[in-house]
């Protein structure tokens, strides 16, 4: 079923009665040729890229509970392609141009909407670094613009330029940086990819995988065996737990993000706004409520809520830098599990399982990546190569010394 | 959170500096054949259990100890505290 | 005589007031020198300790008054602090020597500056700014804990029924006085 | 308008009158009144509209539960939006105003959206909007966001303060009804540490708003007998208007005390205090929230929850119509009905959709059996109500009943899944609940007064407080219910969730298109997404989902409840934290003295630093830094370096122990002697630098970068006690002990020697570069002296305790006049080791090895040392990798920009071709042109090539030749000299 502006107006005079199930709920087959672990915005993507763009049918996405339960549902709706490192900004260059024209690709209106992203700075070392990277985007075909603090002033007077601790002394704005409606992300591929005939399973979780002569054959699960060519871990959150069931560790840590939304209000903050002295960062949703978030709590968990020290910290840094937002109420808080790579950054790689294939370590930068990770996996998991822009996710860089930590705080997940 | 510090009582976790592991405390030796290795699995693998968990605070607020806390990843749910000194010792850590 | 002299500026000298019923001042000319206990020294430590001061060491988070009035600090397994009264600017070597080299000294003075409060609503101004459970019959005579409170570390003494002295890092001097004084204001 | 709707009775203060307005208009009211009761007492009903179809809403509930009634309070900068009227307590000269539509309250320009509805059912703009794609920004999105949204903020820094606080006891009672009293009261005189915490302004609950008796007499009055006397104990804490908004780990509670919001102003006090409460039990006496059933029309204002209705007659002596039927599928509901006869309002029906006989007698009304309400008619307020039978009935109220969830929310914050009980037709607190909270009443599904009198006193027993008094006598009313969620012959929209419009068609469209899980029923059409987050909507909607898929509720799943309970303001939870108190300052010793000449300061992590000193007649920052830079160079300059991390390090195995935390050597250095020391993380990357010394046989004093000062001693802790744990080391920071001055420049030597006492030898022979010492300045005051360089001067650094700090920087600069010494900032002090070609933060960036930094031959592999084994790894000592080199550029008039990227020539501008970064730039006023230090594939073999250096993000690339990164005497003799 296609959507459009005259099926709305159809519909809306016969009743609303003619809509269809947006993906189907079958029941699993025996054996598929790729079994993709994970319905989230990932394995979503990756199942309707291996359709679309590599032209494979015979596909399952097996998810635990109900699709885009995971962080897809729960995460900030950021998107940006403001990375520095040669390892991921052509990457997430991609991600970001896959976005915007993810909608009329999938005919699902995800609410892309490029409004933009602004970085603070507060220091000149702050800003040398942020020129360098600045202008590692535009080698990557980027977009970047420097703005010093007159400029931010008349273009965003209400942050707090007068009586700041640490004062605003500039940002980096990527204009087409900005925000997307996430849970469409999962529907909208979800959609495009059971329409291509991809078996979208819900309720189905994986329980062990059938490993035998070193290669993985198949997946136990609470709906009974599945036999696949290719099984393709995409759990992210849970990747620890996946793992261990095939018997692997990971250079990954489990550690809750927390995420909050206010009340509705009128519009108020025209992007995405990130402050540079603290862990504060803030867009507005189409609904009106500020979306906001800062620091993981720092400790590995796998329970999807968080703590006060956190919640407190992040209003800390929300009210140092716009005071006006001192009267919006929180409204509702919820947890995330990141995947916490050991160097902040992710991989899609095969692993020393013949046929299973893994993708996680996306630390909180998962949901920006979805188009390019799923596109990626996709090609890896069609082609058994990676795909020209991520050839450096790799599992064994670390015992390479092939590090890609954009940070620069080294091999402890939670400073990532 | 709290931690319940051996030797101070129950603390509020935010005075406290989270690292990791507690298998951070098993450092290997630096002139073992595969130290190359070991070093990298010391360094980048991680258990990362969903369930009971050893890890390593620092009470960096407070009487500069660290401590190996055993808890839940789940529930959050803390069943032991120790300094990570006797810890450490017990492992078979000296000078 | 030496041709330039140098003029003590401690940071919060000369504070004094009273805000909610509650006296908070800088007390004038407190030494804090630490005191390390060697590994395998440590009862030597204790006893160098007893010696020179008369009284042993207590547990860690309480505090001893020696009959000098030199407070002995007990931090952690091997660290303790001695606050005592003393103006000029050697009071690691008084210390050191009275300790005959059984503790690791370091002077400690300068890296803090204490707040002294007094009065009724002490703990109800401290509630706001202090995670620690101040309740009389929990934080009893004598004890002392470090924690933070605005984000600055704190050692926490209790000293009388409803007598404290805070010390805190000596740098940010400017703000822990501000926040003692601000949570003074917010209770008044 | 007077105060047309007041009726006799209720817990208001009428001797006292007091004036308000809404939209401007003036009202009255009395003390005790919460805006919405005000409004009531006034006739208004219209007091908002909803948020997608702009419907008319009138007040629904009574409480903090309410979707339809938020307001936008005060003026000013202290306007609030969506605040909800039902909590709101009345103040004198308060002024609320309706939000969310265009034109007036009355007449909503955008309520053409409701004529529109068929076409904005769930999820619409998911399958529109997409064409053409540059639109969505520019024309739909805007449009969408416009309209969206509920009240206004003002742009305007909130001008109230907040506060924090801290609170410890035994027992936490969330909610101060029947059986939260019974429980504090019984934990109280059993001698334990209480808090009993209540959103309310008058404690007591349900029992203010019931005409229920306890001992036989009204139940307000025993509460307040219980408060009274809980008030007296010293070991409880009664918090009123406080809400405890979260139920975190390990009995960790978030509360919200609103101080002064019942004031027209704050009075220079916190607006609201957020507490942190640590306890270990808490019992959760938290009550029930009535709700509603889903009927045609079912959203006008008029149409209100049963309970609601009686609590303003009861509580506040309003009557919420003249006319009022009631509508219930319970017997609560009838109370409501008997209540406002008692009160002399006219109830001609009660309508209940059960078969069965009149619960009991209600004076003046038809009861009619079995039946339903269906459609409702009245534009701006309730007219008509049309039953099932047919009937249509004249009112301007109705009560609706659709039976009471207990309140199960703080049960659900730690991931507790809540269960299903067939008898209550409700959701209970399930087994999982947060360790420590045991729950009571009616939130735990004990309807009835005397079961939550007896649940609360048993709650106290079970946590072990046990006190031997009697229960009180209380009656155990009728509380049946058969549960009925939709009135499915209503052929107009029937709503569930009043503020986001999500009606019953909604539900089934979302079930039709696949949207069955609850989780996704509630993304797709924004149910229980609202400020209220669905505490009235979300059980209905289940109902309804669950009778679409043919399952029950509980196998159709449940909603879990995540913080806080009510809304908190960000201001709140921000605490004192913002603006200049956002963190705390640290000031250098010498501060004063800069302050008073003419120093501009830099943030540096929480110090703050002179960055430079401006001299008369000087046109901007770099006139003075160039002069810091030059008369330092020229004859000597003095700065704070206080800031540096300094580590006091003493113990037997002190020195063994430096070994192995730097990669390079410490073993060999004598005492009296500093040594330069590289400190690697243990993945092999370079982590810190800085200088030690050896002050005696068992004593170093180490210095960090600022920057690192604290995660450098956290670490040496780290390997202190966990890795070594047998080595007798100890540390112990003393970087706010000593105020460090370098003093640097060729007659920095005869400045010190005015200022350190003569019997120490300053000579180059007795104190050679690298040498330390612990001597005295000023005639016997205890310093230490290090001959160290960061500028490649002849430098020292000398420290004096802390307080003397201030007047050693005087004294320095007084000694220094004759050779003209200067102060200087970090900005000189930048450029100096720039142009000597030292790493600092920008080059020591968490990203570079010692390999990188040509520091790689002081990584030794002849000792265990942190950071040695991983530093090997092939790809970190690739010959490809980046080095540490120099820039200059080729036309020496051009400035160089740090973070450009450096490409070869010829070579596009690109990813691919990228051959490394300007790390630091400085202008040297030494060499007369601009300088920079970066990082450039192979740099060190690459010298004297020329380069582009890009920044695309200026617009703007040069020519830059590569030189090494010691620009000024490159072979240290005026360091050694």
């Amino acid at each position: 079923m296609r959507y459009s502006a005259l099926k709305i107006l159809r519909e809306g005079l016969t009743g609303n009665k003619g809509w269809k199930p947006v993906w189907r709920d079958p029941d699993p087959k025996p054996e598929y040729d790729i079994v993709i672990i994970g319905g989230g915005g990932h394995g979503l993507a990756t199942a309707y890229y291996l359709t679309k763009e590599f032209g494979l049918r015979n596909i399952a996405v097996l998810e635990k509970g109900w699709i885009g339960s995971g962080n897809v549902g729960r995460n900030t709706t950021i998107i940006r392609s403001n990375y520095m490192l040669p390892g991921n900004e052509p990457f997430y260059e991609m991600s970001l141009k896959l976005w915007e024209g993810l909608e009329q690709d999938f005919n699902y209106n995800a609410m892309v909407s490029q409004r933009s992203i602004l970085n603070l700075f507060h220091s000149d070392a702050q800003r040398d670094a942020f020129v360098r990277r600045a202008n590692a985007m535009f080698l990557a075909g980027a977009d970047a613009e420097l703005a010093d603090a007159d400029q931010l002033r008349a273009e965003l007077p209400f942050l707090d330029f007068d009586n700041a601790r640490f004062p605003i002394k500039g940002g980096l704005f990527q204009r087409r940086g900005g925000t997307v409606r996430h849970d469409a992300v999962a529907w909208g591929y979800a959609r495009g990819a059971d329409a291509r005939g991809v078996d979208i399973i819900q309720n189905c979780e994986v329980t062990g995988f059938d490993i035998r002569e070193g290669k993985c054959r198949g997946v136990e699960t609470t709906r009974g065996a599945i036999r696949a060519r290719k099984v393709a871990v995409c759990v992210a959150g849970s990747s620890g737990r996946v793992m261990a069931l095939a018997g692997m560790r990971l250079p990954i840590e489990s550690h809750v993000l927390q995420a909050f939304v206010t009340e509705g209000l009128k519009p108020v903050l025209p992007g995405v706004i990130t402050f540079g002295a603290g862990h504060f960062y803030v867009s507005q949703s189409d609904k009106g409520g500020l979306v906001f978030g800062g620091d993981i709590d720092g400790y590995n968990s796998y329970a999807q809520r968080g703590n006060l020290p956190v919640v407190e910290d992040v209003a800390e840094g929300g009210m140092a830098i716009m005071p006006m937002i001192g009267r919006a109420r929180l409204l509702r808080s919820w947890g995330g599990i990141m995947d916490m790579s050991m160097d902040g950054s992710p991989f899609i790689d095969r692993t020393p399982v013949d046929g299973l294939y893994f993708n996680g370590g996306w630390c909180y930068g998962g949901f920006k990546a979805t188009p390019a990770s799923g596109l990626c996996y996709a090609h890896l998991l069609a082609k058994d190569a990676p795909h020209p822009v991520a050839t450096e996710m790799r599992l064994d860089r670390f015992a390479r010394g092939h590090l890609i930590d954009e940070k620069g705080v080294g091999n402890q997940p939670n400073l990532h | 959170m709290i931690i319940n510090h051996p030797l101070l009582g129950p603390r509020d976790a935010a005075e406290f500096v989270y690292l990791g592991d507690a298998a951070l405390i098993d450092r290997p030796d630096w002139q073992a054949e595969d130290a190359a290795e070991a070093f990298h699995a010391y360094g980048y693998l991680r258990d990362n259990p969903a369930g009971v968990h050893r890890e390593l605070w620092y009470h960096e607020q407070g009487d500069r100890s660290w401590l190996v806390v055993t808890r839940d990843t789940v529930s959050h749910e803390i069943t032991a505290v120790e300094l990570a000194r006797d810890v450490a010792r017990a492992r078979g850590r000296g000078r | 005589m030496a041709e330039y002299t140098l003029q003590a500026e401690p940071p919060l000298a000369g504070t004094e007031m009273e805000i909610a019923g509650v006296r908070l001042w800088a007390p004038n000319d407190l030494a804090l020198v630490s005191l390390a206990l060697p590994l395998g020294g440590e009862a030597a430590a204790e006893q160098a300790v007893r010696a020179a001061y008369g009284v042993a060491l207590s547990g860690i988070g309480r505090s001893v008054v020696a009959g000098d009035g030199t407070r002995l600090i007990r931090l952690a397994p091997d660290l303790a602090f001695a606050l005592f009264p003393h103006a000029t600017p050697d009071a690691e070597r008084v210390v050191a020597e009275r300790l005959k080299g059984a503790v690791y000294t370091t002077d400690q003075t300068d890296v803090w500056v204490a707040l002294a409060l007094s009065g009724g609503n002490t703990r109800r101004a401290l509630e706001r700014i202090c995670p620690i459970d101040l309740h009389p019959d929990v934080f009893g005579m004598d004890h002392a804990a470090r924690t933070v409170m605005e984000h600055l570390g704190v050692l926490i003494l209790r000293t009388g029924d409803d007598d404290y002295l805070l010390l805190s890092a000596s740098s940010s001097a400017n703000s822990f006085l501000h926040a003692i004084e601000v949570s003074l204001r917010n209770i008044a | 308008m007077s105060q047309i709707h007041r009726i006799g009775g209720g817990l208001i203060d009428r001797a006292t009158e007091i004036t308000f307005t809404f939209n401007g208009k003036a009202m009255r009211g009395h003390p005790g009144d919460t805006l919405a009761s005000a409004l009531l007492a006034n006739g208004q009903r219209l007091v908002g509209r909803s948020f997608k179809y702009h419907r008319p809403r009138g007040i629904f509930t009574a409480g903090s539960e309410e979707p339809n009634a938020l307001v936008e309070l005060r003026k000013g900068a202290a306007q609030e939006p969506n605040t909800r009227a039902t909590v709101a307590e009345l103040f004198d000269g308060l002024e609320a105003r309706s939000q969310n539509h265009r034109g007036s309250l009355e007449f909503d320009l955008m309520a053409v959206t409701d004529l529109l509805s068929p076409f904005l059912s769930a999820g619409f703009y998911y399958k529109t909007f997409m064409w053409p794609r540059a639109f969505w920004e520019k024309l739909y999105e805007p449009a969408i966001r416009a309209s969206a949204g509920l009240g206004r903020l003002t742009m305007e820094e909130d001008p109230d303060t907040y506060d924090k606080g801290y609170l410890h006891c035994d027992l936490l009672v969330i909610g101060a009804g029947p059986s939260g009293l019974m429980a504090a009261r019984t934990a109280a005189r059993a001698g334990a540490r209480v808090i009993v915490a209540d959103e309310d302004f008058v404690m007591g609950g349900r029992l203010n708003a019931e005409t229920l008796e306890v001992n036989g007499r009204p139940g307000a009055d025993w509460a307040a007998g219980v408060v009274a006397e809980l008030a007296a104990m010293e070991n409880v804490r009664l918090m009123p208007r406080s809400t405890v908004y979260g139920a975190y780990d390990h009995g960790t509670y978030g509360v919200l005390e609103r101080c002064t919001d019942h004031l027209a102003t704050s009075g220079g006090k916190p607006r609201q205090v957020l507490w942190r409460v640590y306890s270990r039990h808490a019992v959760l006496a938290a009550g029930a929230t009535e709700r509603p059933i889903a009927f045609g029309n079912n959203d006008r204002p008029g149409v209100m929850l049963a309970g609601a209705v009686r609590a303003y007659a009861n509580r506040w002596g309003v009557a919420p119509g003249r006319r009022v039927a009631v509508f219930t599928n319970n017997d609560d509901g009838w109370r409501t009905a008997a209540d406002l006869a008692a009160k002399g309002i006219e109830v001609p029906a009660v309508i209940d959709t059960r078969d069965a006989p009149a619960v009991c007698d209600v004076p003046g009304a038809r009861h009619v059996r079995g039946a339903s309400v269906m459609d409702t008619r009245g534009r701006k307020g309730l007219r008509q109500i049309t039953l099932t039978d047919g009937q249509m009935i004249d009112v301007d109220c109705l009560a609706v009943s659709g039976g009471w969830n207990p309140n199960v929310h703080l049960t659900c914050h730690q991931r507790g899944r809540p269960a299903w009980r067939d008898d209550l037709a409700a959701f209970v607190p399930g087994r999982d609940l947060p360790p420590g909270m045991v729950v009571a009443g009616a939130a735990n599904g004990a309807m009835t007064l005397a079961l939550a009198l007896r649940e609360g006193f048993a709650a106290a027993e079970a946590l072990g407080y046990a006190d031997k008094s009697d229960l009180p006598r209380a009656e155990d009313e009728p509380r049946e219910c058969a549960p009925v969620w939709h009135v499915p012959q209503s052929r107009a929209r029937a709503w569930l969730d009043l503020q986001n419009d999500v009606t019953v068609k909604d539900v089934k469209q979302a079930h039709q298109e696949g949207f069955r899980a609850v989780e996704h029923l509630k993304r797709y059409t924004t149910l229980g997404m609202a400020t209220d987050q669905g505490k009235t909507a979300n059980i209905p909607a289940l109902a309804i989902m669950a009778d679409c898929t043919g399952r029950t509720i509980p196998e159709t799943g449940t909603t879990i409840f995540r913080p806080p309970y009510t809304p908190v303001p960000i201001g709140a939870l921000a605490g004192r934290a913002r603006g200049r108190d956002f963190r705390p300052y640290r000031l250098t010793p010498s501060h004063r003295w800069a302050e008073a000449h003419g120093a501009s300061f830099v943030e540096v992590g929480n110090w703050l630093r002179a960055q430079w000193f401006a001299r008369e007649g000087e046109q901007g920052w770099r006139d003075s830094v160039d002069r810091e830079v030059l008369m330092t160079r020229g004859s000597v300059g003095i700065c704070d370096v206080t800031t540096l991390g300094k580590i006091d390090i003493q113990g037997r195995d002190a020195g063994e122990f430096l070994n192995r935390v730097y990669c390079n050597g410490f073993a060999t250095l004598a005492v009296g002697k500093v040594r330069y020391g590289l400190m690697l993380r243990e993945d092999g990357i370079a982590y810190d630098d800085g200088t030690t010394a050896r002050l005696g046989e068992n004593h170093y004093v180490m210095t960090t970068t600022t920057a690192n000062a604290v995660t450098v001693f956290r670490r040496l802790e780290f390997a202190r006690q966990c890795l070594w744990p047998d080595l007798d080391v100890h540390l112990i920071s003393t970087t706010d002990g000593w105020a460090q001055f370098a003093v640097a420049g060729p007659n920095a030597r005869k400045l010190l020697r005015k200022v350190v006492d003569t019997e120490h030898d300053l000579s180059n022979e007795a104190f050679p570069f690298m040498a330390c010492a612990e001597v005295t300045v000023c005639g016997g005051m205890p310093a230490r002296l290090f001959r160290i360089s960061f500028s490649g001067e002849l430098a020292y650094e000398v420290a004096v305790p802390a307080r003397y700090g201030n007047a050693m920087m005087g004294v320095l600069m007084e000694a220094g006049a004759e050779f003209d010494a200067v102060p200087y900032g970090t900005e000189a002090l930048g450029v100096m080791r720039i142009e000597k070609g030292h790493a600092a933060g920008n080059e020591l960036n968490g990203q570079t090895t010692a390999h990188n930094l040509g520091m790689g031959r002081m990584v030794s592999q002849k000792k265990d040392c942190i950071g040695n084994v991983l530093s090997q790894r092939p790809e970190m000592l690739h010959e490809d990798a980046v080095k540490l080199v120099g820039f200059r550029p080729v036309d020496r008039a051009t400035g160089l920009i740090a973070g450009s990227h450096f490409i070869r020539q010829g070579d596009a501008a690109t990813m691919e071709n990228d051959q490394g970064w300007m790390s630091s730039v400085a202008y040297s006023p030494s060499l007369g042109h601009s300088i920079g230090l970066g990082f450039l594939k192979r740099g060190d073999a690459r010298m004297g090539e020329i380069l582009r250096a890009v920044s695309p993000v200026h617009g703007r690339e040069m020519e830059v030749e590569v030189v090494s990164a010691h620009f000024i005497n490159p072979d240290g003799e005026r360091l050694r000299g």
